[in-house]
């Protein structure tokens, strides 16, 4: 299938630190290097990502950007929510909306949401 | 006709398997990936069956079929691999993107 | 060191196999070939064991100790092979050379 | 191992057929072409071969030469002796030493032998 003009481009919350230890070369041009926080375009069928540390209740992005959706490994979901409900150190998601990337859901925030609700 | 594409179906051939990186413990993305897996039986003929053949292969079902005993049968296994790539923690909770060989089955064979 | 020697010998690897060619009717030379055939488990630690290392067999093996039923486990199959000539008689007996590939197996691997 | 200057080289009876069709270039060099007959050097792991049709109770030699020895297919038996113990049309021999395909040694001409000789 060809992309067509009208297909647009995903648009993702870029953040990138020092965590990343190796293999910057791969998410070239798909994450802002350097500790710069900002917005990456990237083709539209891509997924964007997040990567946080969970420290003392508080989230710390690690980073963030347009994750290489290769045909074997794709995202299908379009809101970003730790696939993890064990209680770890490091939350992360994959997800295709536009910024979908910006936070993340996980299970203590949804319990502390609803709690302030009721 | 029926009958020879339900054996075709039977024969060794790539199906689809996805498999769950983050039980791993150390892989943060992809969560899972569909990694694919050579599936079904090797036996004669292999020629009109699937495109790679192997002398070799065929040599062993030959012995095979005139009763003499292998150690170790043809078995369908992945001949073609993509790559893909993986982010994952390293050993100081550092991340690490890397480009794996051989993560997809792409072909398989009797070997 | 007794107990690692014998694990190692007991894993995939490739193991001496005489096949004979003159049983196949066409073949006139060679009567028989050091054809090879890998035998032998494959299971975890890969890398240690084996030169030959695909992420998707690791994965395989992964899944399988986690309980996850495999339709197809990994398998010990050759992962080079070299070529031979073989002296064939034609349809109509007459006599032709070939250079076969794949009729050697060289080294194997857990695929 | 280097092959020395003492390693003298393995000489075969050579004829070259119109029976052989196909494939002639795997045996450049170690048959003599178009219905010739002689002698070919080849080095000294090679292995001597012959083919010949049996008719009517007389040998037609249909091929000789060296044969390609690889490590992987080596011959055994100094002397040319068929292996089958059939009563083919095609009678055939691969050997280890000198001139050793210049004729075969088959059942039915060990027994007329045998007879002769008794």
């Amino acid at each position: 299938m060809r992309v067509g003009f009208q297909a647009k481009n995903r648009s993702c919350v870029s953040y990138g630190s020092s965590a990343l230890t190796e293999g910057m070369e791969h998410l070239r041009g798909l994450i802002l290097e350097d500790g710069q926080n900002g917005t990456v375009q990237c083709p539209h069928n891509q997924c964007c990502f997040g990567i946080w540390n969970l420290i003392e209740g508080q989230l710390r992005a690690q980073l963030k950007g347009c994750w290489i959706s290769e045909k074997e490994a794709t995202c299908d979901s379009p809101t970003c929510e730790t696939q993890s409900s064990e209680d770890t150190f490091t939350l992360s998601c994959r997800c295709r909306a536009d910024l979908c990337n910006d936070n993340i859901t996980h299970e203590r925030k949804r319990q502390a949401d609803s709690l302030r609700s009721s | 006709a029926n009958r020879s594409t339900q054996q075709q179906e039977n024969y060794c051939r790539l199906r689809e398997l996805r498999i769950d990186l983050v039980s791993m413990g150390y892989i943060i993305f992809p969560e899972w990936y569909h990694a694919n897996n050579c599936v079904g039986p090797c036996r004669s003929p292999l020629s009109t069956r699937i495109p790679d053949y192997y002398s070799h292969t065929l040599f062993l079902l030959r012995m095979h079929e005139q009763g003499f005993p292998l150690q170790r049968a043809p078995c369908c296994v992945p001949v073609k691999y993509s790559q893909s790539v993986i982010l994952t923690f390293t050993n100081d909770q550092g991340l690490k993107v890397k480009r794996y060989p051989d993560m997809v089955a792409e072909a398989c064979g009797c070997r």
